[in-house]
């Protein structure tokens, strides 16, 4: 079961990359935000993975849960400072 | 002469007894406001009074709501039921739900919480399905080599008045085949559709009449058209 | 200036997520010991969920919760919680940070008086660390223009 | 290997590729729709259901305890988490001046 997870990881990572594509690329800041959002939502799933592989997900399910929370208000403050022009938050 | 003497005397006797009937009219009048002017400080001071303890009563309630919840949250994350860390989620949950008691049950409206809940949970398993669907949809339409998609953004007027059916409704909106919930202003939502087949599922206002069944609220009339893009910047940049 | 923010479905979502945000951000510091976390992180995830309320309801219903001069007291209050401890252990004829003779005080075995002082020590980091990230927040979007912002509410 | 841990092992494998296949569309989506609007459809939907699958896929493998509980919590708060955020990106993004694409712009 471990190289299944093992797997799927990876495959996450690779996805990851080109997701990486529309932060460097994107045409306008937008763009970016929306990406890196989608990466967040990746990394969850690969920190959950990465606790199954080292038989430790009781402590990586409380990090991962964190790496939600803060990728959660990451982008809401992005979206509140942007949509104002970024001059008064 | 005498006729006049006489005249002019009952006018005079007229005129004081006018100015006594004013005077006395003047003074029952004064009267009775200055008494209707007590009674309604009165009234006002018994109404703060009544409101005072209403809200202080409301916000016992909304505490002791809350920190039954945080304790609950607290027990299932902790998962070690010593006495220890018992009275620390005690601490912890007490401190949390003074600080932030009119944040979870701020504008709830007064009606049956059960039979919401039992409703709200009825209502996911459709959700849930019209997630799927909305992900095979978006899988096809990124897959297809044409990519048959011409976007378009749509407003409909919506009836449902409390804002947690507002956002009940919006998220879902946003689950859903192809449509996103731009923004609301004053009741209306602005909806950016993928397809017209997408915003025309939305126009049978199937959604809504769910969540105002959840809600318990009145039937809606919605107003939809199609709109161009131009207007849509005008009244949106106005709120800035 | 941080305005509040006109779209009610972050409002109400802001809303609904604080008090579980904060009690979660309790249970990390709380079990430090058990899990990854303690008193900084704790402390960040406490600070964030406070600048969610800042960003979602504005600075003036937020200063109503947490005013200045609390923020100002908490930040210098964590360090003291810090070094008072250390320095108790220090009286008790310990090294810096003793914990263990921390049990002559609260009467407890040494293991569980070590148990008490990280716990003490990882309280005061966590005040510390959302004081000082809130204040960090709070003074770069309002340029620490506060005395004209009170003024015109 | 019992017939009860071989129908698990199914389930868990059916689920978590699941989730891979939709976050391979999201991405896919999101490097080729035309503007932002319409990527945000591709991140937005695809992203929860993909994450929601990947959480019921490692959530059988843990079985039911503390940490498949919160592996749940995870997933409601994604739930409520990741239409908001899109709704607050998609917003800012109009009230910025950002065009939204159209059918007839392709095909000029």
């Amino acid at each position: 079961m471990n190289t299944f997870f093992l797997v799927i990881g990876i495959g996450l990572c690779v996805l990851v990359f080109f997701v990486l594509y529309r932060v460097v690329f994107g045409p306008g800041v937008f763009n970016r935000i929306a990406a890196i959002s989608a990466i967040g939502t990746k990394t969850l799933i690969i920190i959950l993975i990465m606790g199954i592989i080292y038989n430790r997900i009781d402590m990586f399910v409380d990090i991962s849960m964190v790496y939600a929370l803060l990728n959660f208000i990451g982008t809401l403050a992005a979206a509140k400072y942007l949509e104002i022009g970024g001059e008064k938050l | 002469m005498e006729v006049t003497l006489l005249i002019e005397a009952m006018d005079s006797s007229f005129r004081v007894l006018e100015d006594a009937k004013n005077q006395a009219v003047d003074i029952m009048n004064s009267a009775v406001r200055v008494t209707s002017e007590t009674r309604t400080i009165e009234e006002k001071k018994l109404v703060n009074i009544f409101k005072g303890a209403q809200s202080r009563r409301a916000i016992l309630q909304n505490t002791v709501a809350t920190f039954v919840i945080l304790f609950g949250f607290w027990t299932v994350l902790s998962g070690i039921f010593d006495l220890f860390h018992l009275t620390l989620g005690v601490i912890c949950s007490l401190i949390i739900s003074i600080l932030t008691h009119d944040l979870l049950f701020a504008n709830v409206r007064v009606g049956d919480i059960k039979l919401t809940i039992i409703r709200f949970i009825r209502y996911l398993p459709w959700l849930i399905y019209q997630i799927f669907v909305s992900n095979f949809y978006v899988a096809y339409l990124v897959l297809s080599p044409k990519m048959p998609i011409s976007p378009q953004i749509i407003r409909f007027k919506t009836k449902l008045e409390s804002d947690i059916s507002w956002v009940v409704l919006a998220n879902s909106i946003t689950l859903t085949p192809g449509t996103i919930t731009i923004d609301i202003k004053d009741g209306e939502f602005y909806v950016h559709a993928l397809a017209k087949k997408v915003a025309d599922d939305l126009n049978t206002g199937e959604m809504e009449d769910r969540v105002a069944h959840i809600f318990m609220e009145a039937d809606h009339i919605y107003v939809q058209d199609v709109l161009d893009v131009a207007p849509i910047f005008g009244v949106l940049r106005k709120g800035i | 200036m941080i305005r509040k923010t006109d779209d009610i479905i972050i409002r109400t979502v802001a809303r609904i997520l604080v008090p579980f945000i904060q009690i979660y951000a309790l249970y990390v510091i709380m079990h430090g010991h058990y899990s990854p976390g303690g008193g900084f992180q704790g402390g960040v995830i406490l600070g964030a969920s406070i600048v969610l309320l800042l960003i979602t309801h504005g600075l003036v219903e937020t200063k109503k919760k947490i005013p200045e001069k609390a923020i100002a007291l908490f930040s210098s209050m964590g360090v003291f919680i810090y070094a008072g401890i250390g320095v108790l252990c220090l009286l008790l004829f310990g090294n810096f940070l003793d914990y263990g003779k921390l049990s002559v005080i609260l009467n407890i075995p040494p293991a569980a008086a070590r148990a008490m002082g990280i716990l003490g020590v990882e309280i005061g980091v966590s005040i510390t660390v959302m004081a000082v990230m809130i204040s960090i927040f709070t003074s770069i979007s309002t340029a620490e223009d506060h005395s004209k912002y009170d003024k015109e509410h | 290997m019992n017939t009860a841990s071989i129908i698990a092992a199914l389930f868990i494998i059916l689920f978590t590729v699941g989730g891979l296949f939709f976050f391979t569309t999201s991405t896919i989506g999101l490097l080729r729709f035309p503007d932002f609007f319409t990527r945000l459809h591709a991140t937005g939907k695809g992203d929860t259901l993909a994450v929601l699958f990947s959480l019921i896929g490692i959530g059988i493998y843990e079985g039911l305890s503390l940490t498949g509980f919160k592996i749940l919590l995870i997933a409601v708060f994604m739930f409520l988490a990741q239409p908001t955020a899109t709704h607050a990106i998609s917003k800012a993004g109009m009230r910025y001046g950002l065009q939204p694409w159209k059918k007839e712009d392709s095909r000029k």
